[in-house]
This record gives C-alpha cells, structure tokens and sequence, in this order.
C-alpha cells in the first residue's frame, strides 16, 4: 500500500512546499521525480508478483470508505505517468536557460501529477469526480503559463471542464440517489436499466467525453493545447486526456446495466469515427504544427473510444489490450511529437508547418524524433502503435466487422498523410528554414526518448499483454 | 557447425550493415575515410557471413534465430535456399551499389544521412528475405518503406519530394493492406514459419472464402510494391532519386521485396494446392500479363532514359508474379532465377544511365546519339542489359524468359507465350532504338555537361567499375547457366525443395 | 560432340552428327573465310573498321554456332548472334538507305527471332523439357509450332513473301557482308527447319505441299522482281529470294519422300545451297568490286563462270544442282517439269539483266574516274570460290584418296553432277538458257520502261517499317 | 414530503436556469455564473437527496453532506480560478 500512497502523496506534498520554497522548486522537483520512478517500477512489480491489491483509505468500512485499486492496468498508468513526468521534467529544465517557464510550473505539475495518480488508483464516483476536477483546474493553471496568448483559450477549456464536471456530477448524485453507494465494485452489476441510470450514465458520459476530448465535443482540445508551452502540451495530451477516458472504461465495463451497452457501443464508435476522420482531416489541413499534433490526438483518441466501444459490443480481449495498448503508446509517442515539434518550433521560430522546410539538415535528431513518434501513431511495426492497431485488427477480423476495418484502413492513411506532411517537408533542400539559434542537442534527444520507448514497447508486447490480463 | 552461429549468424547478417548504418549517421560530412571504410567493411563482412551461411544452407543447416514480439508471432529470422537466394542477390548489388554511390556522390551534401539509410534499406531488404513467417516478413516490408523514402527524396526537389509523397502513399497504403492481410491470416492460422507447401491447408474446407480475402490483401499489398497494375503509379515518379537509390529501388530493395513477397505467399504461405484449388491464381496471372505489356507500352512514349527504365521495370519485375502465378515447377524457376536475372541487368542498365547523367549530363534519349564512342565500356554494359531485357542471348534474361515461357507451355497455357514474345517485341521496340543511337547515331549537338573524371578512363573508375561488373554477371549468368554457382541451378534447387510437397 | 551441358545449361552440346550439317558447315565455312579474307582488302581504307570487324567476326561465330549446335538453345543463341550482329552489318555505311534498311532488318530479325522462341519453347515443353534435337525428333509436331519455324526462320531464309527486308539490305551492306549474308546466312534458316521439323512427321506431309509451291513462287517472284531493278546488288539479291526458292523447294520435297530416298533429297538440298553459297557470295564479291575497280579479263572471265554457274549451263555446279533437283522432284513424282523449265528460264532471264547491268555500272564508273585494277587481294577469294564450285561439281572424279579425308562424303554430291552430263540432261538444261536470250532482248526492247515502273513499287515496306517504327517511337 | 419535491423542483429550476444561461452566452462572466447556478442546482438536489430519509424518521445522510461540502469548496475554488483568469484576460492590453 504504501508505494501507492506515496505515488499520490509525496508530488502532493512536493506542490506544498514549492509554494511555501519557490527557490528550492526546481531541486525538489527533481528529487521527487526521480524518486518516484523506482517507486512506480517497485510498485508494478509488486502487483506483478501478488497481484491486484485494494485499501480502503482512513480504514473506514467498505460503505463509507474510498477504495483504492491498483490492478496490472492502473500500475502501468502509474508508471507511465511517473516517466513522463520526469521526462517533460527534464525537457523543461534542459531548456530552462533558453525559454524558461514561469516557476508555478514547479508545484502545478507536480499537482498534475498527484491527482493524476489518484485518478488511476480510485474506484469511487465521487473521488474521481474530485481528481478530475482538480486535474482540469490544473491543466488549466498549466496552460496560462505561455502567458496572455494561451488566456481565451484556457478560460475556454477551463468553462467547458467545469460544465463537464459538473455534468458528471449530476449523473454521481442521481445514481447515489439510487443505490446510496459510490463505491464502483460494490456498485458492479447493481445498476438497473431504468431511465434514471440512463440518464446518469449519458451524463457522465457526456462529461467524460467532453472531457476526454471526444469528437464532437473536442472544441476545446486543439485551441488549449496548441497554445500551451510546448512540454505542457505534452503532459495534456499524453496523460490528462486520458484520465476521464479511464473513467468512462471503469464506467462502462463495470457499472453500466448490459441492456444499455449496444447504444452505448454505437454512441462510441461514431464518436470514434468522428474523431478518426475529422481529427485527421483536420490535422492534415491546419497550417500551424502543433494544432497538427493537436488535432492528431483528437484523432487517435479515436481508436481508444473505438476499440472501448467494441469493447462493450463484443468483450474480446483483443479490445481491451488494443485500447490501453492505444493509450499507453499514444502517450509516449505524442510527448515525444510535443516535445520535438516544441523543439523545432523555438529553434527555426515556425510556427506554421510550411516553416519546417529543411528540418531533417538543420534540426536531424528532433525531426527523427517526430518522425518515429508518428510512426508509432501510424501504427508502423514495430512500435507500440503497431501493437495496438494489430490487437485491434485481430478483433475486428474475429468479430467481422468489415466496415470498421475499412475506416481504420481510412483512418490510418490520413495519420500516415498528417505525419508525413510535416516529415516531407523537412527533407526539402530548397529553402530550409534557418535556425534562430544553434540547436541544443539535450532536449531534442529527450523528445527522441520517448519516442524510441515506444518502438520497444513492441517488444515486450508479452508482458504488457500480461499485464493487462488480456491474452491474445 | 556450431549451435551458436546457427542462431546468430541470421542477425549477424542483418547487423553488418544495420550498425554501419546507425555509425554512419552519428558521423560529420568531412569525415569521408572513416564513412567509406565503415560502408566497405559492412559490404565485405555480410558477403563473408553470406558465403559461410550459403555454405551451410547447401549442407542442410537450419539457421533460425527467434525473437518474442507479437503473442503468437514471434520475430523469426530462418535461412532457408528462397531467402538465400535474395540475400546473396542483395549483398552482392549492395557492393556494386555502395561503390556506385560512393563515386557518385563524391562532394555532395548530406551524404552521411544518404549512406546511413542506405544501409538501413539494405538492412531491410536482407532482413525481409530472412524474415521467418509473415509478422516479421510485415515488419520489414514496412521498415523498408521507411528506410527508402529519404532515399528517394534526398534531393529535395519539389520533384522529388512530390514523388516521396506519392511514393509514401502508394506504399504505406500497400503496407496496411498487407497488415490487414497478415492480421486475418493471423487469426485464421496463427503466424507458423514458412513452411514449403504452405500451412492453410486444414482450413481450406471451413475458411474458403475469408481465405480468398486473406490473399487478395496480402496480394495487393505486396503489388503495391512489386508494380503490378493499377499500384505501379508511385514507380515512374520515384526515379528522381538520384541513380543508385533508383538502381538500387530497380533491381533489389523495393519491387524485388513484392515480388519476393508474392513468391513467399503463393509457395510457404497458401501453398499451390490451395491457391489451385481455390481459382487464387487466375487474377494474378491476368493481372501479371497484362502488367507486363502495359508497362512495355508506356516505356515505349518515354523520352527520359532513367523513366523509360522505370516502365521497363514495371514489365520486367510481373515476370516474376506471372510465373509464380503459373504454378508450376520450371515457370517457378523462372520466376526465381529472373528475380535474380532481372535484378542484375537492371542494376547494370541504370547505373549506365547515372553514368551518362552524371559524366556528360545525358537525361534524354535523344541526347544518347554516339555516345559509344565517347563512353564505349558503360555503352557496351548497357548494350548487354538492354539485350537480356528482351531476352536475347546470350544474356541471362534469356534463361529466365526460357523458362517462363517453358513453364507456360508445361501448365498448357500457350497463349502466355504469347505475352512473351509480344512483351520482348516491346522490349526490343523500347531498348534497340536506344541502343541504335548510342552506336550508329550521330550526334548532332556537344552534350549537355560534360565533365572530365578521370584522365585515361572515360568517367570515374567508381562510377565504371559497377557497371563493368555486373555486365560480366549478366554473360555469365547467362553463359554459364548450368554451373553450380549459378543462379538457375539455385532455383532449380529451390523448386526441388518447395514442389517435393506437393507430391 | 562436345557436351557442355554441365556448364552451359541442360542438354547444351557442339558437334557434327549428320551429313547434311558437316555439308553445310564445310560451304559456310569457305564462304566465311574466303569473305573475312575479301574484307582485309575491301575494309583496308574504312574508318569503321573495327566496328566491321566486330560485327562481322560476331555474326561469323553466331553462324558457325547455329550449324555446329545440338540443341535448341544454343542454335538459337547463334541465330540471335547472328541476326543482331548482321544489323551492324546492313547499318554499316550510314547512309540513309542503309539506316532504313537497318531498321526494316532489326524489326523483322526481332519479330522472327520471337517467333522462333515461342515455337523453340513449344517445341521444348512437348519434348518433356528436353532441349537437344535428336531427342525432338520423335516427338509429333502441332500446326501452330510448325507455323512458327516456319515463320520465323523463313523472316531469315527471306523467301517469298518473308523476303521484303531481303532486297534492302543485301544491297547497302559491305560486299563482304552481303556476300555472307546471302551465301551463309539466310541459309541459316532452311538448315534451321531441316534441323527442328523431323521429316518423319505426318503433318509435315501437309506442309510440304505448301511449302514446295511457296518455293516455286519464290523461285519465279524472286527471278522476274530481280528483272525490274537497275542495281547489281539488288538484281543478285532478288536472284536470292529466287535461289532460296528452290532451297526450299527440295527440302519440302525432302520430307514428301519415302525415308529411304530422303537421303538423295538431302544431298541434293546441301549441294544446291552449297553451290549457291559459292556462286552467289562470288557475285556479290565481284559487284563489290565493279562498283570501284575496273574489272579486267580475268575478272571478266570469272564473271562469267559464276553466272553461267547459277544459270546451271551444263558441267557447272549449277547444272549439278538443278540436276539434283529435277531428280528428286522425279523420285516425289511431282508434276514439276514444265515448272522448273518456266524457273530455268525466268533465272536465266534475271542473269542476262544483271550482266546487262554490270557492263552499264562498269561503263559509267570508267567514265567517272580512272579506276584502278581491281587488287589481287580481292581477286584470289574469287579465284578460290571458282575452285570450290569446281570442286563441288567434279570432286568426285578425283581419285578417292584425294577426296576420303574429308569429313564429307562428297562423292554424293559428285554423283549428282554426273547424273547431269546425260545429253538428254544437258539438252533439258541448256534450252532454257537459249530461248532467254531473244526474250531479254524483246523485254528491253518493248518492256523496259514498265519493268522500271515495277520496280519502284517497293516503297510501301519502307512506309509501313516507319509507320510501325513511329508507333514505338513517337516523335517528341 | 411536498417539501422535498419543491426542493427537487428547485434543483431542476436551477440547472434549467443556469443551463440556460450557459447557452445563451457569450460573455464569459455571464457563463461562469451560469456554471454557478447549476452548481447549485446540483448541490440543491443533492442536499435534498440528504433529506429523503428524515422523511422517513430516519437520520439524514450525512455522506451526502460531505459531499455537498466538498463539492462547495471545489466549485468555489473553480469559480474564483475562473474570474481570475477572466480578470486577467479583461485587463489584457488589446
């Protein structure tokens, strides 16, 4: 238990004292982060060996209680968020001399960090409402830090996160009206298929969509994280999208009565459509980079929902292990597609994707870095990409769903368009765009790290797959 | 042997040129010594490890290395006498290539960059001949889009970068229609090795149908890269690259991979039984035919020689599918022995095309008229492909064509011959008139930019040397087609192993 | 024999096993040297000469191959030698006609030799894979395979109607080259059907029929188009498609016959290509010569030897060979005569034109310059060919030592032209020959301006080659 | 028990109202109160939820309470992120 608790607490307490020390911020961040990546390793080897583990938290009894799971799947979480945090930690100090960020981004990331990890351990309505929540406020505070530009769009998201909130707030109080339980595996199977339930459940779902950036509730999502510093961005669309993404699946796949799973099934999946195509579209037309790694998060987003939604359809385990395994590499790959795209952007001063002309000479490593990130994105072997569409693919043929196959056909080549939109272009030796400033090579080969990470997620497909309790 | 090298030497095979290459990368511009001594050693250490692995495979080794990768599908690496043979075919052109491109790129820019996804493409192209089962042959397939696409853009030009795109596109779409393919396959029968005769026998009885959509998947996407008809388009465009990426795309890496990948899914996959009993073979071998006339007809409007050149690949390489189409033993020695055949004489021919570009900034056909005797040895080089590419001997394109229309007539479908000869008539129609003008031509303007490499030779000794040999590999792959060395005997070695279960 | 088949590929093989191919090696082989030898004379001043030489040297190898092979694939990687490098030879001068005429050649030598691979290919696959042609003869033939040799060796033999790239460029090669290529190398294609259509074959029994009457068309088409033309050359290269004819003629005779005469029809069929080989590469050698040396008595008298020789005025090869002819057509029972006297007068005919012809050419080059004596260098092949025709015709009567260390059996051939000194024989031959003479004469006379007219009509083969070369070669 | 379903229709009135205003638009502070007022709405409801077993002679759910009180603290803290941000986008130099 303890591991756990400390994932959650010590970057909570870390926030505390930053405020309190804004001078030692820097070094105590440093130290909880690297110090919690042992912690997360210790912690999923632990659940590893003795498997899925629960507290109850201020030992309470069970009905009053907040109960804290910590399965394969939310372990993974934990440690992916714990890398990542550190890395965009790292990022963010390499290029601190450059373009500093402001100090709060100290404590706000560390506080990203602790409701994040509470989010992934908590299965209770309420807590999690209180996470998200948070998380939202945070990622908000987060995204003002590139200063007056990123403000209408903060406010935007912040108003639609709280509305999202609160949604998902009502649906909590309308099944606690029901059932006078929040506690999700005691609330398993319960639920009836009254209309009650159903309008919670499409409020939450509402929510969480709008949350998770959903199409076509995804407005928010390119404006907010297009504007926000570069390693923000990174951390947005890495982990905090797919918190509320964790919920609707901990919803859906415990909660919610059999007899409203098809609709909701078809809900999803033409949202993941949606997202598929439009996202990619979008992204293959906007003219500035990161909108283009934006939109393409609003896009691969998509396949999570889809393989969620088939989820519910069919339950194969191939769609589980496709969606976390989507999440999973998604989140590596697009930090490392911000982080490089970030890179590029201060180095040649582009904002717009035409100004990457001639990146491959002049910025190698950060655009070798993008272009094996959005190879996982594309779903190349071997990447993790590749491992989840694969998994996704074998559900779709056992299941015969042909005209899903053929969108994710479709779906897959306009990634294949957006990423190498930019990939073509930099190998354009007509007119490179000049670097500013002589590149800093530690920062693009920490947005290669993450990228090369997910190629050898390929690899240990096995364990992960172990890990997610799915065999293929 | 020992129990070791069985293991390893797969992946050392594909190591010698992968490291080279990711050193290379690491490498600055002005350290040309260093550059060209790791390229060279990479060369010559995989055509040891080759030597010592062909060996081996004639004595019967089993050569297998294994890798965990996808549940089900492990990453195998086998060294069987199909993948020997593309592996040798590969290693050897590599050579020639790396010598070619070192000259030819002498003060270029950005050649670090160049000779490290060039050794990437290599290491692709030698791990998809190795590749066990189909999930590493997928991996691969893709790898080698990725690896040649810098390659073929490595200009920049607005040319070439509009034919990276179309390459991109032609390709990835052939790539994930490949993975739709494997993925079915996958489920239907899991990802077993290779195995001559094929593995989807039990299930022809329940799964026909899906069977059918299996193929067709993996079928369209691996013509995607072989050229076949209606996905040739990226093919023509993608000659911008300079010439030996466009050699090297020609006659070994990229269509030779579809086309290889056509052999391993008729023959280790489906198996002849299957695709025979389930009518597989008739669209291919329609589509192949008229592949081969369509593309000899197109050749024949270009006035670009290195274009001209792509179109005649587009013919020359469904040779291949049609003889593997044909199912049956001496057209699959010709289909194999001209995968072979066809790679040399179009490597000679379009690195006689770079040297006409780049020693006298020869681009047109026209422009040829007399330039025999001006550049006589890279003239006589390109005389000799030309000739094979009809299937004149004693040039090898003759054996292979020999067989395949042999193989025609074996399976009783004469009217093929027909496409043959139509075909060579083309070839001829396409190649003679450009020979006529380098010989009996007389040329009527200075060339466009002439350029002194060399006092004594008539270009640079890099630039000549390739083509030299490989002219020789023509006439005696030709010549001596009976020898145990030679290419025919190989296949014919081949199509023992794979035919001896059908039986 | 030779047996290459463990490096060459399966079944490959050199050698001699038949009669009828040491016959024709023996007479291509003369004709070879003695042209190669012509050449060091008739080359000395060319800038080109290398070039010459390599292709003369490549089609002289791709020759010799095709004769000496054993099985199909190297035959017809000779004839492929053979076909390609005798273009360089046509394209050879540069000039305008030589490159159209090139280019007809080319096109016509590809599209024949495609047609011999696909039947090679048939061939091959009936016999169960195996590619040596003794194995083939057993092995039934089929219409189509037949079709296709007969096609595409008969793009090379160039008898009538395969014989339009024939007059074309016969005339714009070197004389050596079209010495050879008249001689040797369209011979190629008869000795390529004997070699691949086993006189055994039921069907050939309906072919031969055909192909016998073709002959004879040819025969008569090629004497009475040599007629209307005004150049030596052409008027000897028109002779040819006439010559082929009868080629032709006795080896379609040759598989009508019973096995046990087919023998003497094949005797007579090597003996007839011999002779022509002789006579013609001589004349062509000869009006190589007249085109820039004043010819002088000797030359003269050599002239004349080699026209009466293919006119077959009696004792010469030509009556030996005609001679042959008549008796195999008389061993088929074929109803020929009146047939080959009508082909005896329409060559003697053509000969008269081109002796016509030759003093007219003769004349205008003296009255052009001061031409020098033709150089003995090229005089002494002539010289040689005469003694070979002699040899051909009478070696017979020589004592048999002399004769038995050939290869040959040459009296064979020396029977024959014994059989031609009967006096009803010579009288047979001789007043075809007789009766020419006031029918030239009355041609030139009331005809001649319609023979030229005739004449020209070849143009439309030079159109429809640049019509066909314009599909594959647009203009930009 | 009238009460109670008042109190339920006072909720409902208060989302309508505020989802309303939310709509409606566009001024942002008009928004951020609209998200305010179906706060309570939600509040509301739950307080009354609190209430039904008091209907019953029994205690008042005293979970829901706590959750009334956390969900004030979190709606307040968001609310006063919100003006902020808004104040500060106001007194941005156009």
């Amino acid at each position: 238990m303890w591991p756990a608790v400390l994932l959650v607490t010590l970057p909570l307490a870390a926030a505390l004292l930053m405020l309190l020390w804004p001078r030692r911020a820097r070094v105590l961040h440093f130290a909880v982060a690297v110090g919690l990546l042992p912690l997360a390793v210790s912690f999923l080897l632990q659940v590893t060996v003795s498997g899925e583990q629960q507290w109850f938290l201020g030992n309470w009894g069970p009905l009053l209680a907040i109960r804290w799971q910590a399965d394969g799947l939310t372990t993974l979480l934990l440690l992916v968020s714990v890398t990542l945090h550190l890395l965009v930690s790292a990022y963010v100090g390499s290029i601190q001399r450059r373009n500093p960020l402001p100090a709060a981004f100290w404590p706000l990331s560390n506080l990203l960090l602790a409701s994040l990890q509470a989010l992934w351990l908590s299965r209770d309505l309420f807590n999690l409402y209180v996470c998200l929540e948070l998380l939202g406020m945070v990622a908000v505070a987060l995204v003002t830090l590139s200063g007056d530009k990123a403000l209408r769009p903060a406010l935007d998201y912040l108003l639609y996160s709280l509305f999202a909130s609160l949604c998902y707030l009502l649906g909590v109080a309308l099944i606690y009206a029901g059932y006078g339980v929040l506690d999700i595996p005691m609330l398993a199977g319960q639920l009836e298929a009254n209309w009650l339930n159903a309008v919670a459940l499409t409020l939450m779902t509402l929510g969480l969509m709008l949350k998770a950036a959903c199409w076509p509730l995804h407005l928010w999502l390119p404006a907010a994280h297009a504007s926000a510093p570069a390693p923000v961005s990174a951390l947005l669309s890495a982990l905090v999208v797919k918190g509320p993404l964790f919920i609707l699946y901990l919803l859906w796949t415990t909660l919610a009565p059999a007899a409203f799973l098809p609709a909701a099934a078809y809900l999803l999946a033409s949202a993941a459509l949606g997202a598929m195509l439009f996202g990619g579209i979008a992204a293959i037309r906007t003219p500035y980079s990161k909108s283009l790694v934006a939109y393409s998060t609003v896009a691969q987003l998509g396949y999570a929902t889809l393989a969620l939604a088939f989820i519910l359809r069919f339950n194969l385990p191939e769609f589980v292990a496709a969606m976390w395994l989507f999440v999973l590499s998604h989140a590596l790959a697009k930090a490392a597609c911000f982080l490089a795209i970030g890179e590029l952007q201060h180095t040649l001063g582009a904002r717009q994707v035409e100004q990457l002309k001639g990146a491959s000479q002049t910025m190698p490593l950060a655009m070798f870095a993008f272009a094996v990130a959005g190879g996982s994105l594309i779903g190349l072997p071997p990447s993790g990409g590749f491992l989840a569409k694969w998994a996704l693919l074998l559900g779709l043929w056992q299941s015969q769903q042909f005209f899903w196959l053929l969108a994710l056909v479709v779906a897959t080549l306009l990634s294949a368009a957006y990423v190498f939109r930019v990939v073509v272009l930099a190998f354009d030796r007509a007119a490179p765009t000049a670097p500013d400033f002589s590149p800093q090579r530690l920062p693009q080969y920490l947005a290669l790290l993450p990228a090369l990470l997910v190629w050898v997620m390929a690899v240990f497909s096995l364990p992960l797959l172990t890990l997610l309790k799915q065999e293929l | 042997m020992q129990a070791w090298s069985l293991e390893f030497l797969p992946l050392l095979i594909v190591l010698s040129s992968l490291l080279p290459g990711l050193l290379i990368f690491t490498l600055k511009e002005q350290q040309v010594a260093l550059r060209t001594s790791l390229n060279l050693l990479g060369v010559v250490l995989k055509l040891v490890l080759v030597y010592v692995m062909w060996q081996g495979v004639k004595a019967g080794d089993n050569y297998e290395f294994r890798l965990a990768f996808l549940p089900g599908a492990d990453l195998i690496l086998h060294a069987d006498a199909l993948s020997l043979l593309f592996v040798v075919l590969s290693s050897v052109l590599w050579l020639a290539t790396t010598i070619y491109a070192i000259g030819y790129l002498e003060n270029s820019p950005l050649r670090s960059r160049f000779f490290g996804y060039f050794s990437l493409c290599v290491s692709a192209t030698v791990g998809l001949a190795l590749a066990g089962n189909l999930v590493s042959f997928l991996l691969f397939y893709e790898l080698l889009t990725l690896a040649t696409f810098p390659l073929v853009v490595h200009r920049g030009t607005p040319q070439s970068l509009a034919a990276g795109r179309r390459y991109l596109a032609y390709t990835l779409s052939g790539g994930l229609l490949l993975m739709l393919g494997v993925s079915l396959l996958h489920l239907l029968a899991g990802s077993p090795d290779f195995t001559p005769g094929g593995y989807v026998l039990p299930l022809l009885a329940t799964e026909g149908a899906l069977l059918k959509v299996a193929f067709a998947l993996l079928i369209a996407g691996l013509g995607v890269k072989a050229a076949l008809f209606p996905l040739h388009g990226w093919l023509p465009q993608a000659m911008v690259a300079p010439a030996p990426v466009s050699a090297l795309l020609h006659a070994v890496a990229v269509v030779k991979a579809g086309a290889f990948g056509i052999v391993r899914v008729v023959y280790d996959v489906f198996g002849v039984e299957v695709v025979s009993s389930l009518d597989l073979a008739w669209p291919l071998l329609f589509l192949a035919a008229f592949t081969i006339l369509f593309g000899s007809w197109c050749a024949l409007a270009q006035q670009d020689i290195k274009k001209r050149l792509a179109y005649s690949t587009i013919s020359q390489v469904s040779y291949i599918t049609l003889g593997v189409a044909l199912l049956g033993p001496l057209a699959a020695v010709g289909a194999l022995v001209h995968l072979v055949h066809q790679g040399v004489m179009k490597i000679t021919l379009f690195f006689c095309a770079g040297n006409y570009a780049e020693t006298l900034g020869i681009h047109k056909i026209r422009e040829l008229n007399g330039v025999g005797r001006r550049m006589p040895l890279t003239s006589v080089a390109f005389t000799l492909g030309a000739l094979g590419m009809i299937g004149i001997p004693p040039a090898a394109g003759f054996i292979s064509k020999w067989y395949l229309g042999l193989g025609a007539a074996e399976v009783a479908q004469p009217w093929l011959i027909l496409v043959f000869v139509l075909s060579g008539l083309l070839n001829a129609c396409y190649f003679l008139p450009v020979v006529y003008r380098i010989w009996f031509g007389v040329q009527y303007s200075a060339w466009p930019a002439p350029q002194r490499f060399s006092q004594r030779l008539e270009t640079h000794w890099m630039l000549l040397v390739p083509p030299v040999f490989t002219m020789l590999l023509i006439l005696l792959m030709g010549l001596f087609a009976s020898t145990e060395l030679s290419p025919l005997s190989w296949s014919e070695l081949i199509v023992e192993r794979e035919f001896s279960f059908d039986d | 024999m030779i047996d290459l088949s463990h490096l060459l590929w399966p079944g490959a093989g050199l050698g001699l096993v038949s009669v009828v191919s040491q016959g024709w090696l023996v007479f291509s082989l003369i004709l070879w040297v003695l042209a190669l030898g012509y050449s060091l004379s008739s080359q000395a001043a060319d800038p080109k000469a290398t070039r010459y030489w390599l292709f003369m040297l490549l089609c002289f190898a791709g020759n010799m191959l095709l004769i000496t092979a054993l099985d199909a694939l190297s035959f017809y990687l000779g004839f492929s030698i053979m076909s390609l490098a005798g273009a360089g030879l046509v394209l050879h001068s540069g000039s305008k006609q030589a490159r159209r005429a090139g280019r007809l050649y080319l096109q016509l030598a590809i599209i024949g030799e495609l047609l011999l691979f696909s039947a090679l290919v048939l061939r091959a696959a009936a016999a169960g894979g195996l590619y040596d042609w003794q194995s083939w003869q057993t092995v039934p033939l089929d219409h189509l395979t037949i079709a296709l040799f007969v096609l595409g060796l008969g793009l090379k033999a160039g008898f009538f109607p395969l014989h339009l790239w024939l007059p074309q460029a016969h005339p714009v090669a070197p004389a050596a080259a079209s010495a050879v290529l008249s001689g040797a190398m369209i011979k190629a294609g008869i000795f390529g059907l004997w070699l691949f259509l086993p006189a055994g074959d039921p069907l050939l029994q309906q072919w031969g029929q055909g192909l016998l009457w073709l002959g004879f068309g040819s025969a008569i088409f090629g004497a009475l188009a040599a007629l209307c033309q005004q150049k030596s050359k052409q008027i000897l290269a028109y002779s040819s498609v006439s010559q082929i004819g009868y080629v032709l003629m006795l080896l379609s005779i040759s598989w009508l016959l019973v096995p046990e005469q087919q023998a003497l029809a094949l005797s007579a069929l090597v003996a007839y290509a011999a002779h022509h080989a002789f006579a013609k590469g001589a004349l062509f050698l000869l009006a190589g010569s007249a085109s820039r040396y004043r010819l002088s008595q000797l030359d003269l008298l050599l002239l004349g030897f080699f026209v009466v020789s293919l006119a077959a005025l009696p004792l010469t090869s030509g009556a030996m060979a005609k001679a042959a002819l008549k008796q195999a057509t008389a061993a088929a029972a074929l109803p020929l005569a009146l047939c080959l006297y009508l082909g005896a007068l329409c060559t003697a005919l053509a000969l008269c034109h081109l002796l016509m012809r030759f003093r007219v050419e003769q004349r205008e080059l003296l009255s052009r310059t001061v031409a020098d004596s033709m150089p003995w260098l090229q005089r002494l092949p002539l010289l040689l060919l005469a003694l070979a025709a002699l040899t051909l015709s009478w070696g017979g009567a020589l004592p048999s030592a002399w004769v038995s260390w050939l290869p040959l059996e040459l009296a064979a051939y020396t029977g024959l032209s014994l059989v031609a000194l009967a006096p009803a024989a010579i009288w047979a031959a001789s007043w075809p020959l007789l009766l020419a003479v006031p029918v030239y004469y009355g041609l030139q006379r009331y005809a001649a301006a319609v023979l030229q007219q005739l004449g020209r009509r070849q143009r439309w083969v030079f159109f429809c080659s640049l019509w066909l070369k314009r599909r594959y070669q647009p203009l930009a | 028990m009238l009460s109670f379903y008042l109190y339920l229709a006072t909720a409902a009135l208060l989302l309508g109202v505020g989802s309303l205003g939310l709509w409606r638009g566009p001024e942002l502070l008009r928004r951020i109160l609209a998200l305010n007022v179906i706060g309570a709405g939600i509040f509301m409801l739950m307080v009354s939820l609190a209430y039904r077993p008091v209907l019953y002679g029994e205690p008042a759910d005293s979970v829901l309470h706590a959750l009334v009180l956390t969900g004030l603290v979190v709606a307040v803290s968001a609310t006063a992120f919100a003006l902020a941000l808004l104040g500060r986008l106001l007194a941005r130099p156009q």
